[in-house]
């Protein structure tokens, strides 16, 4: 038996098309396939974590809540000497387990979190029905990162750009539910799914 | 001091109600007492008005930092019940219950106790086998508890969704007899029966120091100075550890806080009490029309009587996922209480370190159906130096003897009980 | 249909869109701009409602929130809300408005006889009597005294319409859009700072929209507020209330002024702010006056009477008198002159003002140095009597069908008062204005007691741009404010003219001036007392006209002054706040969220009937056409377990991947057992107690590699579990080198469990040598499972060979249905909770019953599996005397004598008719037919083999029940070992 | 509403945020006895001022933080990390 394609948590409901109304900037959703993988830094160990992160993904962690791209790979700094590593697979975790060996814990969770991206104008005023952090240009951007709660689920949120774009991971057992409020939130300016 | 009834009424109505004296005196407070009872909420004056009633002992003074009953005893949600599972719970919380059946006739006050049934909902297995035990216990016990089913719960409080929620109900555990009292009736009415008595209710007096001697009380320092005494009973809720401070030992409570809400007025619409078992809420309608309701704790140590948003939020949430019909009417006023909570979600009534020294206290948010009882068996403790059996496992001593009277077992933790 | 008392021209009424409505059944037109009070009026209607107690009739008192009379029932079915204020309601085509708290008509109550017994129902009457005969209580008197009160009826249908929640955040929140706070939110928004305005009217301006003067202003600074990229507007929007650390609550009305709410909207809002600075500019409520009969329909705040006539465009009464304070008060008098009606007298306690002397030119009476003493009407006000100030004479009487009343203004203080600052007292304004701020708050304009619109909005721009420079934010330019000449606001304190009749200090809970005097004679005489005694202040407007007359009748009775007295505490919320406005969206279905494993989908399919266990949806059986009951179908379950092979989805268990140097010292000190002994490729079964000796939970724990480990917790205390390891970490043990990453989602398992299993296994398993030997009872390996990378568990939960497979969660539905395929042959069969429970209880494996925060390990009988060595949460108090008395429950098992006779969780053992103990957990067994359970039995070993009672006495049961072993079903493990 | 200051990720909503118990008792060493455990575990001085107390940001970084809290007024005066010491000043 070969390994068949994994089940996306979201694969009955997300269907595309637009729900709620047909307003003129709605929402859009997608659903990229992402590897996520959970890196935890042993005590004592930040300066050569950070040189091998350097030479297996060419960055350095990212700052406190922000994220740092190296190529095809997106770092988000998740907790204090904690990052998720994401990027398009296969065998992201291996490459970090590899690269990290004795100094950090490696944990594959691309099966764990879902990520959800939201994009357009709407973006913030949807999100602000749920997600208790200021977006606002002034107080967050593009490269930054916050774990928080939205709508009472917990979710790793970080920005993409200024579109602008948000990509929303949360546990995947709790995604439909999350799935849910986002286009109930969205349904009064519409939301495209891709 | 003339007693109130229905005939007395009618004679001031045509006096133009010129004849009304105070409810209670407003005494000076004397060089020393026999016993001086620390805070004017319903367990203080309750503990005074059975050290008079019941015990004799007549010259008790009730020291009120500031207005009795605006402490607690002013601010919950008035819900009397005895259907408490330990036996040392429920024995004792049946007995407060048999005394606010009669509390009206011995106070000469009419307190509004108002038995108009308890619902505890359930809504799934485990909930029902929990409420099954608790149930059980009671009935053992000589309690009435009953086990309704979902057409039970419809036609006792028809407008509860028994379906459409995120957990239907399956049914409920109904206490008959539980019910509501007037809040602030209960230490005015406390206070009435107690002064007539003899006892000098001593408001804006507070406590700020214990006199003792070789480990044993002798009176307190207070605001209106030095007040002697053999004997010193603490029923001051979530303030017991500020005073055990000053007697020199410290207790296990934290204190917490606890909010409240009421609705505008209404003509009836529940004619019970019923709390919702898949969220914290639980609500009530008051005699002046106001749904009174509530939730958890806030979930963080507090003495500041005022709430916080996202409790609030919950508390609203699961008032309309149990009766969606509620979304349309009107949070008129919300505060809080400070809460004297324990590790184990039970209570204190007994001796302390200090000799002479008692106390009723850890009731975190569960004390108003105490009242009647926790006074009478407080008084009993003070009188005779040592617990009545309803209170005798009640002590500070039982978490070092390892004896929890943890009903629900959610362990050492203030803010889970 | 005309609106006769509707003016030709002027206010902010469209008089070009008509909109139809109906109060008590009969049809009206009003205009858009209108509320349901503006619009009654112009149509003439003044009787509006009954009072709470004596069932007075009543009219329309005020023009906003502070309205105590004119509560109506607005709309109709499941829509109707009760107690509805027609001041604020804004009118839609189609309203439909009922009057409230009446019996028989509006006009005609006869629950107004208790007006003839107010005598005997004074403050606080009832806790005087009905005590005798007790019976009588509960079913006579307390029936009557709970159907009396209460105001409107509420709707017993479900809220038809969805609330929404959203959450905001700024450098300055502006509360109210009258002049000082447009100018305040003019001012921070030049800075730069982000600024948000809320303006509970659907319209910005507040007093400045009766001021046709200043419209050009108003417009102005709305446009430019409108063009501020930074700046956000929000009418119909209430900030309810102040919170801790500059955070607000707040509820948009989004759909109330239409029929109904269009599709995708919500009907309310609500709003958590986190403001860096404050600007309340909420603007001040009128004072009414304490005097005979001012509840009578047409006596009405002297500024909401000039509010219908500038803003409405309505005339209130057609002969009117204003009885003034002050001279702000006056323009009350020209404004509905101007509206066309007659005004017959001004009067004035003063001796002599610039607005008097103004007055007088203007062509009216003014009677200086005199008081309203009383009124004369029935449901509608005919006249009142004017007496000299003082005099306690009741006077000249005068027809007038309106009566503007001006006590003075009560500052609307609520917010600076629930963000803590004390109130200070203003002996110039006589009323209570904010004091020091505690949080970063400030008032501004008529909210702190700066009367004229002139000085209101230069307050408010000096406020608007210091909250801006406090938050950090360099000034902006300055911007044209309103340049008006302001009448003096300081109001002759005249709270009550005493006389013949009841003088009301609160209209809506019927509290007279009486009321307060005799609390007072009772020893109710702190203001929290009386408050409570006489209910004053305690209705659906907290006490907002007359809050303070109150304070000051019973300051008089004390022989204080009112500063003295002072107000009783402001909570939230300053205006009553729909419930399902703070509930949000969250509720119903959506109370929680549900949390699915990866295959809910395969369940579903399967036929799963669903159970909730926490958040989680979990299959509890799978019923088949030929399944009689619901037990036919858990019994088949579970004896295909025993006979054959089943397979069952265990993905909620918690799993915590546990990791680093000092991974197995860790676990040696959470758990009551050992784990650093564990060689790598094994699990054990691990007891993890609280630091109070009692039991937290269970699970198996294995060991991936030399400092990797793999913790498996129950599902309800996944979370918890994972707290207390990070707690321990972070408090006790600082110095361990230990990383924990929660695995829940990431890895499904299914167990596959019967004497067939390791066949069903083997045919999907790549990598691993099966055999006993080599993967014995607890061994653990990675492996290949239907073709995708999963970790094999020889562990088991059922009492038989077991094996569970974890696998990547969106690979589980493929390894499931492999298993299926596979064992088909084997006659596997998916099982759900109940089997699984009926399983582990014929075991004699506890669960969340018997771990249920209450028991030691030594009751559940896994006492020998404490270590003696080592220090571990739970060692030291575990062995506290009361938790290892020998009297404590023990864990036993039990077995109904009649097969056929159930045995329920939740019934007590009764040894000699005495409590000893009670059930667990209860099921029906397939290795003997027949009831079985386990059960917390005092003596429990000792009592094995004897009979006693399962009693449940309240379903009316008593089972004799067989205490046994909790391990009946092969107790020496032979089967899993197998 | 408390507002938080998480030293690691900014100011958020108390909701995120998990209080957990007094944070000057010290979990006593392996060879205390049950009274020393008593009285960690039970015992507490309940200030009505000042208190240092565990808080988990447990729906953020999942650090435990200690918080110099006024129980009166809710003021958050100090934050720090597990393993820093907060002074605790007298009422
Ligand atoms: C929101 C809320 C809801 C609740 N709901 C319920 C419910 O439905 N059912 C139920 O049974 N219980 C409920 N409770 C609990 C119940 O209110 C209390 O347990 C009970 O009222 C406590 O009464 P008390 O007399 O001990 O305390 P209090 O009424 O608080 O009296 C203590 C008094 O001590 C005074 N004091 C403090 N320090 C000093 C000092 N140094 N000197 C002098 N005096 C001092 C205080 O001022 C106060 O008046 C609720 C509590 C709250 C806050
Ligand atoms: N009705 C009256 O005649 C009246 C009342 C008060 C002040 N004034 C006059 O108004 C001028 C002062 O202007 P100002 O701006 O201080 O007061 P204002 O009354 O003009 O404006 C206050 C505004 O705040 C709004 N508001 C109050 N509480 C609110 C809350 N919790 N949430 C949202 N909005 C809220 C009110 O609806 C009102 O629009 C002076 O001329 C003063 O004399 C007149
Ligand atoms: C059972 C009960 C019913 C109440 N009903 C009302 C009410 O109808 N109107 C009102 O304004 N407050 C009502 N309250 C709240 C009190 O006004 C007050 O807020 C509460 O007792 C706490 O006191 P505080 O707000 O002065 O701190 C009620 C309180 C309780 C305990
Ligand atoms: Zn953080």
């Amino acid at each position: 038996m070969s390994a068949p394609e994994a089940t996306h948590p979201l694969a009955a409901v997300a269907t595309p098309g637009l729900r709620g109304a047909a307003g003129v900037a709605p929402l859009r959703v997608s659903l990229p396939v992402r590897e996520t993988v959970q890196v935890m830094v042993r005590r004592g160990r930040e300066e050569a974590f950070a040189a091998a992160m350097e030479a297996s993904f060419g960055m350095a962690p990212p700052a406190p809540g922000h994220t740092l791209a190296g190529g095809a790979v997106t770092a988000i700094w998740i907790q204090p000497g904690g990052f998720m590593l994401t990027g398009a697979g296969p065998g992201l975790a291996e490459r970090a387990a590899l690269a990290f060996v004795g100094l950090a814990a490696v944990e594959d969770q691309s099966h764990g979190r879902t990520t959800i991206t939201v994009s357009g104008p709407a973006a913030r005023a949807v999100l602000a029905r749920g997600c208790r952090l200021d977006l606002h240009t002034r107080a967050f951007g593009p490269g930054r990162a916050a774990m928080t709660q939205i709508a009472h689920i917990g979710c790793l949120l970080h920005q993409v750009d200024d579109a602008p774009s948000f990509e929303l991971t949360v546990f995947s057992t709790l995604a439909e539910p999350f799935f849910h409020w986002l286009v109930e939130a969205g349904s009064g300016d519409g939301v495209v799914i891709a | 001091m003339a007693r109130y009834s229905g005939l007395r009424i009618l004679g001031e109505g045509f006096r133009g109600n010129s004849g009304w004296q105070p409810a209670w005196r407003k005494p000076a407070p004397k060089a020393s007492y026999d016993v001086v009872v620390i805070g004017g909420g319903g367990h203080g004056l309750a503990t005074a008005f059975y050290l008079a009633e019941v015990h004799g002992i007549r010259n008790v003074a009730v020291l009120e930092r500031g207005l009795i009953g605006q402490g607690n005893t002013g601010r919950n949600t008035t819900i009397v019940r005895s259907n408490y599972m330990l036996p040392e719970n429920n024995n004792f919380y049946e007995h407060s219950l048999k005394l606010w059946e009669g509390l009206e006739q011995s106070l000469g006050y009419n307190v509004m106790m108002s038995q108009r049934g308890v619902i505890n909902l359930f809504h799934n297995d485990a909930q029902r086998n929990a409420a099954l035990r608790r149930g059980n216990s009671m009935r053992l016990n000589g309690i009435d508890a009953e086990i309704i089913d979902r057409e039970g719960v419809k036609a006792m409080c028809p407008i509860v969704d028994l379906d459409n929620g995120r957990y239907p109900v399956m049914g409920g555990l109904l206490q008959r007899r539980g019910g509501t009292a007037r809040h602030d009736a209960v230490a005015w009415g406390f206070a009435h029966a107690a002064d007539a008595r003899g006892v000098d209710i001593i408001e804006h007096c507070e406590v700020t120091g214990m006199i003792a001697e070789g480990g044993a009380i002798q009176g307190v320092r207070t605001s209106r100075g030095e007040i002697r005494a053999p004997k010193v009973g603490l029923a001051v809720a979530g303030h017991t550890s500020t005073l055990t401070e000053m007697a020199g030992f410290r207790v296990p409570i934290e204190t917490h806080l606890l909010q409240a809400f009421v609705s505008e007025g209404l003509k009836p619409l529940i004619d019970c009490v019923v709390t919702f078992g898949a969220g914290h809420f639980y609500v009530s309608q008051s005699d002046k029309g106001g749904l009174v309701f509530g939730g958890g704790l806030d979930g963080y140590p507090s003495y500041g009587q005022r709430g916080t948003l996202p409790e609030a939020e919950h508390v609203y949430a699961a008032g309309v996922s149990m009766i969606p019909a509620l979304g349309r009417l009107r949070g008129l006023r919300s505060w809080a209480g400070v809460m004297d909570m324990t590790p184990d979600g039970s209570f204190y009534i007994c001796k302390t370190p200090v000799q002479g020294l008692y106390m009723t206290a850890g009731w975190c948010y569960g004390g108003f159906k105490a009242t009647p009882g926790s006074g009478w068996c407080h008084a009993w403790t003070i009188a005779k130096d040592e617990p009545h059996r309803l209170n005798a496992a009640h002590t500070l001593d039982r978490f070092r003897e390892g004896r929890m009277l943890d009903e629900r077992g959610n362990g050492p933790f203030f803010w889970a009980q | 249909m005309t609106q006769p008392h509707r003016l030709a021209t002027g206010g902010h009424v469209d008089r070009a869109t008509r909109l139809s409505f109906s109060f008590d059944g009969r049809r009206y037109e009003g205009h858009a701009g209108d509320t349901l009070a503006s619009a009654l009026l112009a149509n003439g209607v003044r009787l509006v409602g009954r009072s709470f107690k004596y069932h007075r009739p009543r009219g329309i008192f005020s023009a906003g929130v502070e309205e105590p009379n004119a509560l109506v029932e607005l709309r109709e079915g499941a829509r109707r809300e009760p107690n509805t204020r027609a001041t604020v309601a804004e009118l839609f085509d189609g309203l439909s408005a009922t009057s409230q708290n009446r019996r028989g008509s509006l006009a005609f109550d006869w629950m107004a006889v208790n007006g003839l017994l107010s005598p005997w129902l004074g403050a606080g009457f009832y806790y005087k009597t009905f005590m005798w005969p007790a019976a009588f209580w509960e079913r006579v008197y307390e029936p009557m005294i709970r159907k009396a009160a209460g105001l409107g009826r509420a709707s017993r249908l479900p809220d038809p319409d969805h609330y929404d929640a959203a959450h905001a955040h700024c450098d300055v929140l502006v509360v109210g859009a009258g002049a000082a706070g447009l100018a305040a939110a003019r001012a921070a928004g030049a800075t730069g700072a982000r600024v948000i305005l809320m303006e509970q009217d659907f319209m910005l301006g507040g007093d400045l929209l009766n001021e046709p003067g200043l419209e050009a202003w108003r417009r102005e600074t709305v446009a430019a507020l409108a063009a501020m990229p930074e700046v956000t507007l929000m009418p119909r929007s209430t900030v309810f209330g102040f919170y801790d650390q500059g955070v607000l609550g707040a509820v948009e009305r989004l759909a109330d002024h239409l029929a109904e709410p269009p599709p995708h909207t919500p009907r309310q809002r609500y709003w958590t702010i986190r403001a860096k600075e404050v600007v309340l500019a909420t603007g001040a409520h009128e004072r009414l006056i304490a005097f005979p009969g001012n509840d009578r329909p047409g006596v009405m705040l002297a500024g909401a009477a000039r509010t219908y006539a500038r803003r409405y465009g309505v005339r209130a009464g057609e002969t009117a008198a204003l009885f003034a304070t002050h001279d702000g008060a006056y323009d009350a008098a020209f404004a509905i002159a101007e509206a066309g009606a007659r005004i017959a007298a001004i009067i004035d306690p003063r001796s002599d003002s610039a607005a008097m002397q103004r007055a007088r030119e203007a062509g009216f009476s003014v009677k200086a140095g005199s008081v309203v003493s009383g009124t004369m009407g029935g449901n509608a006000l005919r006249g009142i009597a004017i007496g000299a100030q003082g005099s306690g004479a009741r006077g000249d009487a005068v027809p007038v069908d309106l009566l503007m009343v001006a006590g003075g203004w009560n500052p609307a203080v609520h917010l600076a008062s629930m963000s803590g600052a004390a109130l200070a007292w203003d002996e110039a304004l006589h009323t209570f204005v904010p004091g020091t701020p505690v949080q970063r708050e400030r008032s501004a304009g008529a909210c702190r007691g700066v009367n004229g619109i002139g000085a209101a909005a230069a307050d408010g721009a000096a406020a608007g741009r210091d909250a801006a420079i406090a938050a950090g934010f360099a000034a902006g330019p300055d911007n044209t404010l309103p340049d008006t000449l302001a009448a003096d606001h300081c109001s002759y304190p005249v709270w009550e003219v005493k006389g013949r009749g009841k003088a009301f200090v609160d209209l809506q809970d019927d509290v007279t001036t009486n009321d307060i005097r005799l609390a007072h004679r009772e020893g109710f005489s702190h203001i929290e007392h009386a408050k409570r005694y006489t209910t004053h202040a305690m209705g659906t407007d907290q006490g907002k006209t007359g809050g303070i007359v109150g304070a000051a009748v019973l300051a008089e009775a004390r022989g204080e002054p009112v500063a003295k007295v002072g107000l009783p505490r402001f909570r939230p919320y300053t205006a009553p706040i729909a419930w399902g406005a703070m509930a949000g969206q969250e509720v119903g279905k959506h109370f929680q969220p549900v949390r699915r494993t990866s295959l809910h989908a395969v369940h579903d399919a399967a036929g799963a009937v669903w159970m909730d266990a926490g958040i989680w949806k979990r299959p509890a059986y799978y019923p088949k056409r030929e399944d009689a009951d619901a037990w036919a179908s858990v019994l088949r379950e579970a004896r295909a377990v025993r006979q054959r092979v089943g397979i069952c989805d265990v993905s909620t268990l918690g799993k915590i991947a546990v990791e680093g140097p000092d991974a197995a010292t860790f676990l040696d000190r959470v758990y009551a057992n050992t784990f650093s002994t564990l060689p790598v490729g094994r699990a054990r079964y691990g007891l993890m107690l609280r630091e109070d000796g009692i039991v937290f939970d269970d699970g198996t724990t294995s060991r991936i590699g030399p400092e990797r480990f793999f913790v498996t917790t129950t599902t309800a205390q996944a979370g918890p579990v994972m707290q207390h390891l990070e707690f321990h970490l972070a408090s006790a043990w600082p110095d361990l080198d230990v990383s924990l990453a929660s695995v829940t989602d990431q890895w499904a398992a299914v167990a596959i469990a019967g004497p067939k299993a390791r066949e069903v296994v083997a045919g999907m398993v790549e990598g691993i040598d099966l055999s006993n030997d080599a993967f014995p009872f607890m061994a653990v390996a990675d492996c290949i499972a239907a073709g995708v990378p999963a970790r094999l568990f020889r562990i088991s939960f059922s009492g038989e060979l077991a094996y569970e497979v974890a696998m990547p969660a969106g690979h589980a539905a493929h390894v499931w249905r492999a298993a299926m395929q596979v064992g088909a042959t084997h006659g596997i069969e998916p099982y759900g909770m109940e089997a699984l429970g009926l399983l582990r209880i014929e075991k004699g494996h506890v669960a969340g019953s018997e771990l249920n925060g209450q028991t030691t390990a030594h009751d559940l009988g896994l006492g020998r599996m404490l270590k003696k060595k080592g220090d571990f949460i739970g060692r030291v108090l575990a062995q506290r005397p009361g938790m290892t008395d020998p009297s404590r429950p023990r864990l036993v098992g039990l077995r109904s004598v009649d097969p056929r006779r159930q045995i329920r969780a939740g019934a007590h053992l009764l040894v000699d008719g005495r409590d000893q103990g009670w059930i667990t957990s209860a099921t029906q067994s397939v290795v003997d037919p027949g009831w079985i359970g386990l059960g917390m039995l005092r003596e429990g070993e000792a009592r094995i083999g004897s009979t006693i009672l399962a009693a449940n006495p309240l379903m009316g049961e008593e089972v004799p029940v067989r205490v046994v072993s909790p391990h009946g079903y092969d107790p020496e493990n032979r089967l899993v070992r197998a | 509403m408390l507002r938080i200051p998480c030293p690691h990720c900014g100011a958020r909503d108390e909701i995120e945020f998990t209080y957990r118990g007094d944070a000057t008792v010290a979990r006593p060493g392996p060879d205390a006895g049950v009274d020393a455990f008593h009285d960690y575990l039970y015992l507490r001085t309940n200030p009505r001022g000042w208190q240092a107390e565990w808080w988990q940001h447990s729906s953020g970084c999942r650090a435990f933080l200690k918080l110099l809290r006024h129980t009166v007024t809710h003021e958050i005066r100090a934050v720090a990390t597990a393993t820093e010491t907060l002074e605790v000043p007298g009422a």
